[in-house]
């Protein structure tokens, strides 16, 4: 939820506040690109090109759900791609060298990034590194383990129903993987509004003193947040396995700042204290349809990475100006 | 360094390209076990991909006061400044993959792309009966290996006027995902796709996942490298072909002519492998025991 | 109000020398702050500006300091047309701001905060040495003895206002306004920084002074100027206006009685503190205790530890030794949390740095804390934070509507929303420290009666203030503190300024 | 602003903290470093292996200067490893394609930087881009635009006297971008300590609507300070185009996060405010010597990541630690 100042139109504003949740901006963005795309692409606009996109967006919006959260407390996560890595590479290991059943070891993994995020989560509050630093450590760590549980290759042969989760879309919608996805939009969605919990991590992240003296468990709050993002990553780690029918100790590189920028295109701040899970939503899209678009249009991938950049700025320009204007 | 007439108490320095590629890894396992055979110590370093880290690595191995380099240039083409360096350090280098062309390398060893590309192009165009519509995912644009496959690959298709190339992109890392959504995008566009040439096993992959995903029914997909989720893959038929370049045989051969090179002794400059077509019916000994 | 004006226009100097200010007026969007303000600041004479909280005071500051751009209207300064774009167009003028919210750089020292934009430099390099020479030497006359090179941030909040008010002083500036410089000093700094009024007096240097200590004004001020609701409602051409009619100039209303009647408390023993000694050395060996229905007072100069002790009742700073019972049960205090969870709450002396969120909304604010009281079972939704905000905003009259943020508010709308998150929630032992800093009369005498009605509703109050009367008006007893020491508790029927100041120079 | 008391000590701490300008955490981390590395490896200390360090650390080095200056004013550049890319192609192209003088192509490389730098700041300043979005936007377009350039392919085949810049070391000692590297840190480290628009930009980080109010110009401020950080990422690019004797599109790809490691490291926050030079330095050499060492012991690369991101972690709560005591 963003805090800007209402104007005294607010009242009759209301309605799309509530709607829009302060994201008209972005909403903007993502129109407009919607409609060039249209425009410049005959195969874009199309209920199964929109499948597709969810398809190519779920594991960058499981990631982006726990940065929502780790950026409105004022932090930043970097780790998230490793540990997408690590949890893969513990699944698969798991399975195929430890023996246990598939189900057990895709929750083994989902643990396993748990664990990462307490780790991080102790290393900010306990050993009072800044995030940036304790997370990019936890980076390069988790980096290293996912690649020394095998030397490195890959692991794959999973079985068929593995798979399935990301590629059989059922009654012709949703695969189990973008049902997960979406599902988890919708419960933290509801958790950062409605949930007194959630309101918390708004004020840890608007000033952490002022949340302290009000009596809120800052430390342990700050924590569970990077618990909750490393077992989201964990989450995305599952889905891109069943995904690419594999695990790879190279999965995830680079993909945190995609994480970051898509939460920040989204409206919240890298200060702290404004953010939601709608914007994200929207900007995981924009960086979703950005790419799709691009690779429909048969754009080179150099001259995409121009374009990429433009639309990232003139997206968030968008943004800021439709604030101000209020 | 000295000249060793013993490989007991050798140090070979291994400079790897990137580790985060399945065929660079293969190498250097091979390099590493066959070192340990031998009793030579093998210092391993990662550049990840950055030339610049490797021009380090390879300046802290020259300190390090190794016998022999093996040289797995990373970045688009090879740099010549390790070779020099090393040369400089009276150190002999073996290039593998890929050889600096102002300052080779004592000797190189590498599969033959071009080639090896040509044979797995006039297998597409007998399996496909001369027919179809081609698409092609590149890999890295500019790398030796992506410039390689595309001439080799198009050399037969020009003796394949059946085929016609529908749709050509390249990939930024060689990745799976990336191969998978630029697959599926291409899908959309054409859904007469018959044919798919992923430049490297991850890039198929991802193009088989994608074909999957879009009911593309028969679709040949091939790749190349032959790396293990490769074989695996063309051992399920998800994969229609592969070729398998002897990434043991390389590694093997890389520390063999190091331990000579560091004796004195003579090295030829040029040591190209072949790469096997593989299809399901080769795979089975391939997987057992890579060449 | 122009019968007003014109009745103080015939005594104008010249417009040649000084400030005039004519027709200003300023909107936030669709709210008007300010609306045909016309004024006149002569050389070397002190103008002080009354008003209410959100009355338009800083903005007019703001706007004559070139932070903020007026709406309408015009100015001239030393005769010549005068429309400052930016800080640095009015500093190079001449003139310049001491803000009421202190705005300093926490991790830089106070001589780099005090000569901020415009260092010393001598052959190419800054000249610390007299930056710090200077800096010290200013500060000493403020009364206030620190190494130029200590980090701001390591200051008090009266040292930090000071250090504030020798950055306006060393500017050299023919106008300085002075934005509520004292809400955060004692008695003996306020005296310092008068003399140093009366110095730049002398100098020719003329002064905006606002506060909303009205004690103060016959004092300092030549004339007094009052606002409400953004406009001008009278000029006095002299300052020893009676405070009765300044009050019912700046309220629209006549405020008769500022203090309400306390009852008396229970014997019931809501707070028992015994040898309270801090980790840092800030207080020794306190006793004490609070009743339920009671007001205690706690008075002291500026740095005698009273800050220090409340913090760690209220479980923000630790302990070194002592035991705190609360209703009987002894407590262990961790963490702020284990303090509100034993029903303790406290309103903090910086309201900006730990009161406020101040990007967020006022509901969002008062709601803070709060949840278990606003929503069911952990479920908070918009519309009962509204109605809880609605609600809160009522009871302390906060200027402000729910979703505003709260950081535009005025700064003593900013102290009621925080006082009023906590009214609702009924606890045990309310602390406040310093709850009147920057709050107008009007609403002071509204807080007054809200602390007498929670003591009345059986609550333990305690208050911890630099006012006199305000301690001595509003508590049943008074504890005195004086270098970290408790210097004796004294009776409601036994106290008075004298008593207290004895005890408070021990 | 916290309200802390002054410490009783703080008279008495005010030698050590002149001496070390308050890098003493940092520098115990590195001297720790260099210890536990004498004993590991028989070849690192040397003055051969010292001076091969200072070759290595020399780009992130540079970059990490103008980070610094970044970072101080409350920003952050993610864009310099693609900047630095786009400039060593656009000195490769003038010199090879457009058949300019070396020298004349080296200074345009560098000004290709500046004007990176320039769009970064007006992005921030006038669009009102939060600087971690407007750098990484330019960080996709630069990296798009060094591809375009050659469609990525490297540039090689500098004269010699060029690949001697980085090479030769002169009198046995320093090379000519080493030299370089050194002269830049010293200016620089002079020009935040005792020059008054250096310290300008610790009141902009520290807050700057005080810095405003204080009549600092800081939009004019924060332009520069990017486009100081842009032309920097240039020089470094001209450095390590002599270093590796070519042009690479791909150069400096992920050096991003270990620029802004090293600064962070050397005691800066990344709120804002706070940073040195000196300490900049110190982070950057526990990054070099952490690489250097760990190549000379000869950990295998795996290991390297686990090892470099615990390294950090601690050498980063050393800090924090000792600033704590005080
Ligand atoms: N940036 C802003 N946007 C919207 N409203 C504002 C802004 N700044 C101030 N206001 C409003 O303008 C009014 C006047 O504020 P101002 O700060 O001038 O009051 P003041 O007289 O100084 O009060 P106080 O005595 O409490 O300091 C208040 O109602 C405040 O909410
Ligand atoms: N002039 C001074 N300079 C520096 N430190 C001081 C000074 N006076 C007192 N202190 C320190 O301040 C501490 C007490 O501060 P505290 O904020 O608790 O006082 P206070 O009575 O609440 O004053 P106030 O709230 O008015 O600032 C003591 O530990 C003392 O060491
Ligand atoms: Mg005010
Ligand atoms: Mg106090």
């Amino acid at each position: 939820m963003t805090t800007e100042v209402t104007s005294p139109r607010a009242k009759r504003n209301l309605l799309p506040r509530i709607a829009f949740g302060g994201v008209a901006g972005p909403l903007i963005g993502l129109v407009l690109l919607c409609i060039a795309f249209s425009f410049a692409s005959q195969y874009f606009l199309s209920i199964r090109n929109a499948l597709n996109v969810l398809d190519q967006v779920t594991v960058l919006g499981i990631l982006a759900i726990g940065m929502t959260m780790v950026i409105i407390i004022g932090g930043i996560d970097l780790s998230v791609g490793s540990v997408l890595a690590l949890s893969m590479m513990s699944m698969g290991w798991l399975e195929r060298m430890a023996g246990l059943p598939l189900p057990l070891a895709m929750v083994l993994g989902v643990l396993t990034g748990a664990a990462c995020g307490l780790v991080s989560g102790c290393l900010i509050t306990f050993a009072r590194l800044p995030a940036f630093i304790a997370t990019l450590a936890i980076m390069s760590v988790a980096r290293g383990l996912a690649n020394l549980l095998t030397d490195g290759r890959q692991i794959v042969g999973y079985p068929d129903w593995f798979t399935n989760l990301a590629t059989v879309r059922h009654l012709g919608f949703f695969s189990v993987t973008v049902t997960v996805f979406v599902v988890l939009m919708i419960v933290a969605g509801i958790f950062l509004r409605y949930r007194a919990t959630g309101r918390n991590l708004f004020a840890i992240g608007g000033n952490p003193e002022v949340a302290r003296l009000a009596g809120i468990d800052v430390r342990r709050y700050t924590i569970l947040t990077y618990v909750v993002s490393g077992a989201l990553a964990g989450v995305a780690a599952v889905t891109l396995a069943a995904r690419l029918d594999s695990s790879q100790p190279s999965a995830g590189l680079g993909i945190e700042l995609d994480t970051i920028a898509a939460v920040v295109i989204g409206g919240a701040s890298l200060v702290g204290g404004v953010g939601s899970i709608a914007g994200t939503l929207i900007g995981v899209l924009i960086i979703g349809v950005l790419r799709n678009g691009l690779n429909l249009v048969g754009v080179s991938p150099f001259f995409q990475m121009v374009v990429i950049g433009a639309v990232i700025a003139l997206a968030v320009t968008f943004d800021t100006m439709s604030r101000e204007r209020k | 360094g000295t000249v060793r007439a013993q490989a007991e108490d050798m140090t070979i320095g291994l400079a790897v390209a990137n580790l985060q590629a399945d065929f660079f890894n293969q190498i250097k396992q091979s390099v590493e076990k066959e070192g340990k055979e031998k009793g030579v110590t093998v210092v391993t370093v990662d550049a990840g991909g950055d030339s610049a880290t490797q021009v380090s690595q390879i300046q802290d191995l020259i300190t390090r006061n190794v016998d022999a380099l093996i040289y797995i240039p990373a970045g688009a083409t090879a740099a010549s400044v390790p070779v020099e360096a090393a040369k400089k350090a009276k150190i002999p280098v073996v290039a593998v993959d890929r050889n600096p062309p102002d300052a080779p390398a004592d000797t190189f060893i590498a599969t033959d792309s071009v080639a090896a590309a040509k044979t797995l192009g006039d297998w597409v165009c007998k399996q496909s009966g001369g027919k179809g519509k081609l698409a092609e995912i590149q890999g890295q644009i500019g790398t030796t290996p992506q410039i390689d496959r595309d001439k080799g690959f198009s050399e037969a298709m020009k003796d394949c006027p059946g085929i016609e190339e529908v749709a050509k992109q390249a990939s930024n890392q060689w990745m799976q995902d990336e191969g998978f959504n630029i697959a599926q995008a291409m899908i959309q566009r054409n859904p007469e796709i018959s044919i798919f040439w992923g430049q490297a096993d991850a890039l198929a992959l991802g193009a088989a996942q994608a074909a999957k995903v879009g009911n593309l029914g028969d679709v040949i997909v091939v790749g190349f490298d032959g790396d293990v989720a490769g074989l695996e893959a063309v051992k399920s038929g998800t994969l229609a072909a592969t070729m398998t370049q002897q990434t043991q045989l390389m590694g093997r051969l890389a520390l063999d002519s190091a331990i000579k090179l560091a004796k004195g002794e003579e090295v030829p400059a040029m040591q190209l492998q072949d790469a096997t077509l593989t299809t399901k019916d080769n795979v089975e000994p391939f997987l057992k025991d890579h060449p | 109000m122009s019968a007003h004006l014109a009745e103080a226009s015939p005594g104008r100097p010249a417009e040649t020398a000084g400030l005039s200010v004519r027709g200003i007026s300023k909107s936030f969007g669709p709210i008007r702050v300010l609306e045909d303000v016309s004024l006149d600041i002569r050389p070397g004479e002190c103008l002080a500006i009354l008003g209410e909280n959100g009355a338009g005071k800083s903005t007019l500051s703001s706007i004559i300091a070139g932070v903020l751009a007026p709406s309408g209207g015009t100015m001239t300064w030393c005769g010549e047309a005068y429309a400052p774009r930016s800080p640095a167009e009015a500093l190079s003028a001449g003139i310049g701001l001491i803000h009421q919210e202190m705005r300093l750089l926490p991790e830089l020292s106070i001589a780099e905060n005090v000569f901020v934009g415009r260092l010393p430099m001598s052959g190419g390099r800054i000249d610390r040495r007299q930056m710090i020479q200077r800096a010290e030497a200013q500060l000493k006359r403020l009364g206030l003895d620190v190494p130029a090179t200590t980090l701001v941030g390591r200051l008090r909040v009266a040292a930090q206002q000071q250090v504030e008010i020798a950055k306006a002083l060393t500017l050299e500036a023919k106008l300085l306004i002075f934005d509520e410089p004292t809400a955060a000093l004692g008695g003996d700094e306020t005296d310092r920084l008068f003399e140093q009024i009366d110095r730049l007096k002398a100098e020719g240097v003329s002064s905006v002074y606002i506060s909303h200590r009205l004690e103060e004004i016959a004092r300092i001020a030549d004339r007094v100027a009052v606002l409400r609701d953004g406009r001008l409602v009278a000029v006095h051409d002299t300052a020893s206006v009676p405070v009765r009619q300044l009050v019912e100039e700046m309220v629209g209303r006549s405020v008769d009685r500022l203090f309400p009647d306390l009852d008396p408390p229970s014997d019931r023993v809501v707070l028992e503190a015994t040898g309270l000694t801090s980790s840092e050395g800030a207080f020794q060996d306190i006793d004490f205790t609070v009743r339920a229905g009671e007001i205690l007072g706690i008075a002291g100069i500026v740095g005698a530890g009273r800050t220090e002790l409340v913090r760690a009742i209220a479980g923000v700073d630790p302990l070194a030794s002592g035991r705190i019972t609360v209703a009987g049960e002894p407590l262990r205090l961790k963490s702020p949390r284990d303090a509100f969870d034993a029903g303790i709450v406290m309103v903090p002396e910086d309201r900006k740095g730990q009161g406020l969120l101040l990007k967020q909304t006022i509901e969002d604010n008062i709601a803070l804390g709060n949840f278990d009281l606003v929503g069911r079972g952990g479920w908070v939704m918009p519309a009962q934070t509204r109605r809880f905000a609605e609600g809160a905003i009522a009871s302390m009259g906060v200027k402000g509507r729910p979703e505003q943020r709260a950081g535009r508010l005025s700064g003593g709308n900013q102290q009621k929303v925080v006082i009023a998150k906590w009214l609702a929630r009924a606890p045990k032992l309310f602390i406040m420290d310093e709850p009147t800093r920057g709050v107008d009369v009007g609403a002071r005498a509204q807080i007054y009666d809200a602390i007498a009605a929670l003591a009345r509703s059986g609550m333990a109050v305690v208050v911890v203030s630099s006012d006199l009367d305000e301690v001595i008006g509003l508590s049943h007893r008074v504890m005195v503190l004086s270098r970290g020491r408790n210097r004796g508790i004294i009776e409601r029927r036994d106290v008075s300024h004298v008593a207290i100041m004895e005890r408070a120079t021990t």
